[in-house]
């Protein structure tokens, strides 16, 4: 075992603007000084005020301590300053240690006299896990000016242009030629631009001739490598050829797919994917003047038998409902579990479709289809009659029924996440670090992913998305070099068997295998040979040091150098 | 008899259950004298030797915090480590060790109270288990 | 002739031959092959008896082949490759020859994991293909497998190899074929037919490549006694497949049984007619008292007589 | 490379009654890289044994060590000092690890902590399944790149038995039919011809698996 008989610490007793004086009393100051390793001892009345931290440095100079116990308050009140602590003091912000003796013990534990041992045992720990610490340095990356989008549809384009409008220079990597062609997205809408093909051109126009803007058509990744900061993207051109493109950041937006329910029954082509709506509309009432489409008076929408999740469907069906019970005069249906109105607007537009006449109705268990005449028959239960007790069931004959499609995450996204090193989750979407506290980033460092891709969405939400991302990564690519301590998991080259765990936990594709090299000083021909080995290499710049590798090693070669195995030992050897 | 007071040990996952345990004091909860918080970055920092030591050093009971599902801050962290624990349960049958001594658990950062009300619960059941057999 | 047995006569001859299973009793005691035999003897050319099949332990099968001929009745003796290695197995077969035993079957066996000696360690030296090599290898060179020592007296001996045309992916099962025929195979003895459209598109491929005109290749028939032997037959034996609408009609008879002999002789009817088949194989599981009823109605007696 | 799995823990337990003072050793290589026998693996398990130990109201003094490889003699000497002190060795490595260990320490009682299992890939994190037999006559060049002889519940080398289904094997429906797999494959390279070719009986004999513990010596590299 490591010795932990080393290190001159100074500790600091906060009394936290007089919160903690009555438990901090003399008798506890003795106590604490008397500590091992202990060599100077100070009592201040607010660590945080203002001026409080410069005090340090004549203290530090004078008794020469070389690490740091802070009892006191709640060590997340301090850290900030200990950033501070770095530019302005020789003390090392890693060799600071806080007994959290104001939210664990003073207002914690009411019985006086068990407080006091509570804090006394509380600082002794902390003061004998210090003697573990070690300093940890600073390393800088340097962060080139540019960003590369990948993605085939009109949210890559939104990305690329709002990072080019800003003037960073941006590669949009697509596989579709040309660009723009396909509108099919346009139906991803749910509310949309007044002149979807006028602003879809304008768009398509921009991202061909933006100065800012280079643009990849018809190529495919092939690798993906490196860390933020200087990523390498290789990619296939349709010559073949492989070009490798330097960037910082990546922004991948990719769509999501639909397919058609088309199972048993639903094959008829008396069933209507909902995405067709508009084509129906156009193709099966030829020449009818009076706009009243003659082929379907009778219209139902089924709802809810795919897809529960998402909202896209049930205001996508309302905005359709609406306009074939008002503008062509059809008796509509809505069949569904459950009407989703969360998006912008639909709440307002489902009142609507209720006083246009359109008829709602929730089911349980699904309507049971059959054909009659030519017609289909759905039998439905409906919930809402049922809690009234009127328990019976409804029969709605249409001439037309539209189906909601399957959502499905595309195979293509899918194989991109897959090399951009972004987990996906087990319908295949791909995820992000936290839903709620980076929406758009990407667990890797420098990857955010945005869109369809992430899970269905309506376009409105994806270009915000879009938005989003371009926001994050400007201000990511902005500054020339980026800044990180090197508080991360490191990797013992000589003691790694080369599992690939720790490779395949990492949630943030922080560790790659590597080539170590070391001079071989015992060569017997007298010449220093370099000698290589494969190991598990972390990419501190990616590294988020949460230790999950460390965990996963089984030869224990990998530590986590803020908190080591040897201080958490430490800490449980009472 | 004296009275036995069972010795806790708390893995707080600094992201969550470290913030919700310096609230649930601010909320006026107490804790017990006897839980000892150990502040790991992420609940996925906890292996199964940490746990292991944490009861031959002489914990009745363990308790992992991690983030709630889907909200761990290092995407997988939070399912990493439940594995980790079933492996200790396993072990800790063949050992003849009560299961009911470890425990992983999700809180949320801002929830002090159930922080709180999590270790009271195991510190209550602890009482009535007794002592750890390997302490 | 290779061999001098009846069986091999009556296929050279162009006759469809038939042939009958009778399952060995779990114990010393042989009568029950004696009772059953005599219930076959008339009605079929030769009786094959499996070695330990299922993986089951029973009367081995060269004792059981031994009582066959010493009642007059023609054996064929089942050899798997599970238990013995080459030196066991050529030597059993040099026994066999001297105890007046002249067909022999060779397969792999089923796995004893199947079986009621699941711990039991297999041998598996060699595989149903390599098998049949050897014994021809001891037949016409008249050395054993892998060696140049001459074996003194020829051996009379008619080989068997088994088919499953109901086994996926079917061409490589014909090609699987193919290779017994290469390796020395005289006759083939194919899974029980339920599936006559399966059996049929497989003779087809057979036919293709000509493989019927160098093996004698007998169709597997066994009568349904009920829905239940069905499923469970299904469920239990690898390689078998019994059609749903099969079982269905057994479900629905009045008389299963009677039914079941129907089915049977409808079948061996239609596989009269399929070109390149050369005879028929009842595999009864325990109704071997009904067999001879079941050629009478498929219009398959008398048998004929040895040459 | 070598798959392993821990022994059930009172198996060990059994083995190590009579013992107040033991060495555990690891091997950081195969049993390390199947999370079974590394210096993580020793950890744990003593930490394990230690307190079984404790609560049946004995002590058990464990020296923990890992050997880089436990399978050669001079990392192997390298555990002299320890084995020296202690009353017996449990051995978490491979059973060459732990036969090598006994051979260097004659005197010693040594005990496997792990079961030996097989030669196989890592299909995913944490599932490994058999590849190889190491029969000493490789065939893959005959089956497609698929090994019936590790692969296939009989070891046939000339096709799929008559109980195959389905691509599944007879002795189990989870099990896929190597054969079915090596014909897939096969077709999809356009080698299905190679499946016409008779395999002869193999030769298990002297350079295989059946005649005692086989020599590999390179004669460039004997010393």
């Amino acid at each position: 075992m490591k010795s932990t008989n080393h290190g001159r610490i100074g500790v600091v007793v906060d009394h936290c603007g007089g919160a903690l004086s009555s438990l901090l009393d003399e008798d506890m100051i003795q106590y604490v000084a008397g500590l091992p390793q202990v060599v100077s001892c100070h009592h201040d009345e607010d660590l945080l005020s203002s001026g409080g931290l410069e005090k340090f440095n004549d203290r530090w100079k004078e008794t020469r301590i070389d690490r740091l116990v802070i009892v006191g308050a709640s060590p997340k009140v301090y850290e900030a300053s200990f950033r501070r602590v770095r530019e302005t003091g020789r003390l090392n912000p890693y060799m600071i240690l806080v007994a959290n003796v104001r939210e664990q013990v003073l207002w914690a534990i009411c019985d006086t006299e068990q407080a006091k041992q509570k804090a006394k045992a509380l600082v002794a720990e902390t003061v004998r896990r210090a003697g573990c610490l070690q300093p940890i340095g600073r390393e800088k990356t340097d962060v080139s000016r540019h960003v590369a989008v990948i993605g085939d549809g009109v949210v890559a384009m939104k990305a690329a242009l709002g990072l080019a409008d800003a003037k960073i220079p941006v590669t949009l990597v697509t596989d579709s030629h040309p660009i723009g062609e396909d509108m099919t997205e346009l139906g991803h809408f749910h509310q949309g631009p007044a002149d979807p093909r006028g602003w879809w051109g304008e768009m398509v126009e921009r991202v061909k001739s933006h100065p800012e803007l280079e643009l990849k058509t018809s190529t495919d990744l092939r690798d993906f490598e490196g860390s933020f900061g200087d990523f390498q993207l290789t990619i296939e051109t349709p010559g073949g050829t492989l070009e490798t493109i330097r960037t910082s950041a990546v922004i991948l937006a990719m769509g999501y797919e639909s397919a058609p329910q088309r199972e048993a029954i639903f094959g008829s082509d008396r069933f209507v994917p909902l995405s067709q709506v508009a084509t129906m509309l156009e193709t099966d009432r030829p020449g009818q003047v009076d706009r009243k489409p003659a082929a379907f008076r009778t219209v139902g929408f089924v709802l809810d038998l795919v897809n529960e999740a998402f909202p896209i469907d049930s205001a996508n069906a309302i905005r359709h409902a609406i306009s074939l019970r008002r503008d062509h005069d059809c008796s509509v249906y809505v069949l569904c579990r459950d009407v989703k109105v969360s998006l912008q607007g639909v709440e307002a537009q489902y009142r609507r479709a209720r006083e246009v006449g359109v008829v709602f109705i929730k089911y349980d268990d699904p309507p049971r289809f059959s054909f009659v005449n030519g017609q289909i028959n759905m039998d439905v239960k409906d919930v809402s009659s049922r809690m009234r007790g009127d328990e019976y069931t409804l029969s709605i004959c249409a001439d037309r029924v539209v189906l909601n499609e399957r959502f499905l995450s595309s195979k293509r996204s899918q194989t991109l996440a897959k090399a951009l090193g972004v987990p996906l989750d087990r319908e295949g979407y791909a995820m992000v670090d936290n839903p709620q506290f980076g929406p758009v980033k990407a667990s890797r460092r420098g990857v955010f992913v945005v869109g369809g891709c992430r899970y269905p969405q309506p376009m409105e939400e994806a270009l915000t998305e879009a938005e989003a991302a371009v926001l994050e990564a400007k201000q990511l690519v902005s500054r020339k070099e980026f800044g990180y301590d090197l508080a991360v998991a490191e990797v013992d080259p000589a003691k790694c068997a080369l599992c690939l765990t720790c490779a395949r936990v990492c949630p943030h594709s922080a560790i790659t295998i590597d080539r170590y090299a070391e001079k071989n000083i015992y060569a017997t021909d007298g010449y220093g040979r370099e000698m290589t080995w494969d190991a598990a290499r972390v990419l501190p710049v990616q590294c988020y040091g949460r230790g999950i590798c460390v965990g996963s090693c089984p030869t224990k070669a990998i530590d986590l150098k803020h908190q080591t195995d040897h201080e958490i030992s430490v800490h449980l050897t009472a | 008899m004296t009275s036995f007071v069972p010795r806790i040990v708390a893995f707080c996952c600094d992201k969550s259950a470290y913030v919700a345990a310096d609230r649930a004091g601010r909320l006026g909860s107490s804790l017990p004298a006897s839980l000892e918080i150990i502040r790991v970055p992420c609940a996925g920092r906890v292996d199964v030797i940490h746990v292991l030591q944490a009861i031959e050093q002489g914990a009745d009971g363990v308790l992992v915090f991690a983030c709630h599902e889907d909200n761990c801050h290092s995407l997988t962290g939070n399912r990493v480590v439940q594995v980790r624990i079933d492996r200790v349960h396993r072990l800790m049958e063949e050992i003849g060790l009560e299961r009911e001594r470890l425990e992983l658990r999700h809180v949320a950062s801002t929830n002090g109270a159930k922080f709180a009300q999590i270790v009271e619960r195991k510190f209550q059941e602890l009482e009535t288990l007794g002592p750890s057999p390997v302490r | 002739m290779k061999s001098g047995s009846k069986l091999e006569s009556i296929l050279t001859k162009g006759v469809f031959a038939v042939t009958a299973q009778l399952d060995l009793p779990k114990e010393s005691d042989v009568s029950m092959i004696e009772t059953r035999a005599e219930w076959l003897k008339e009605n079929v050319d030769a009786i094959g008896v499996p070695d330990n099949q299922h993986a089951v332990v029973r009367i081995c099968s060269m004792a059981g082949a031994a009582v066959l001929v010493r009642m007059g009745v023609e054996p064929i003796m089942h050899v798997v490759t599970r238990d013995r290695n080459r030196i066991a197995m050529q030597s059993d077969l040099l026994g066999a020859t001297a105890l007046g035993i002249k067909n022999v079957f060779c397969v792999t066996g089923d796995h004893q994991s199947l079986g009621n000696q699941v711990d039991s360690k297999n041998v598996y030296d060699l595989d149903s293909v390599q098998l049949i090599d050897c014994f021809r290898t001891m037949r016409d060179k008249g050395t054993f497998l892998g060696g140049t020592e001459r074996i003194e007296r020829e051996l009379g001996l008619f080989i068997g190899g088994a088919a499953n045309p109901f086994a996926d992916p079917l061409a490589l099962h014909v090609i699987g074929l193919a290779k017994k025929i290469t390796a020395g195979v005289d006759f083939i003895q194919t899974q029980s037919v339920f599936d006559m459209d399966r059996f049929k598109e497989w003779m087809g491929m057979v036919r293709d490549r000509g493989l019927h005109e160098n093996v004698y290749i007998m169709a597997g028939v066994t009568p349904l006694r009920s829905a239940e032997m069905a499923r469970s037959m299904n469920e239990r034996m690898p390689g078998m497949t019994i059609p749903e609408t099969l079982i269905d009609r057994m479900a629905k008879a009045q008389k299963p049984d009677e039914e079941g002999i129907r089915i049977c002789v409808d079948h061996i009817e239609e596989l009269k007619e399929v070109p390149g088949l050369r005879g028929l194989h009842i595999t009864a599981v325990g109704w071997e008292d009904r067999i001879g009823q079941i050629v009478e109605m498929a219009g398959l007696l008398p048998r004929p007589m040895a040459t | 490379m070598i798959k392993v799995e821990q022994k059930p823990l009172d198996e060990i337990l059994g083995f190590l009654e009579p013992y107040k003072k033991i060495v555990l050793v690891g091997c950081n290589a195969c049993a390390a890289v199947c999370h079974a026998g590394g210096e993580k693996e020793v950890g744990i398990l003593a930490a394990a044994i230690r307190m079984a130990r404790k609560k049946a109201g004995q002590t058990l003094d464990i020296l923990e060590c890992c050997s880089p490889r436990q399978c050669e003699p001079e990392f192997v000497e390298e555990l002299k000092e320890k084995v020296d002190d202690a009353e017996a060795i449990l051995s978490i490595a491979c059973g060459v690890g732990v036969q090598t260990v006994a051979e260097r320490f004659s005197d010693v009682p040594v005990y496997p902590g792990i079961n030996t299992m097989f030669l196989g890939e890592t299909e995913r994190m944490g599932v490994w399944v058999e590849r190889c037999q190491a029969c000493g006559h490789c065939i893959l060049h005959l089956t497609g790149g698929l090994c019936p002889i590790a692969r296939c519940a009989k070891q046939l080398l000339n096709g799929p038995c008559g109980g195959s289904q389905n691509g599944r094997c007879e002795i189990n429906r989870d099990v896929p039919c190597v054969w079915h797999e090596i014909y897939d494959r096969l077709v999809a390279i356009g080698q299905v011809q190679v499946l016409e070719q008779f395999v002869p009986a193999k030769k298990w004999g002297t350079e295989s698996r059946h005649a005692g513990p086989r020599t590999l010596t390179r004669e460039d590299l004997k010393r």
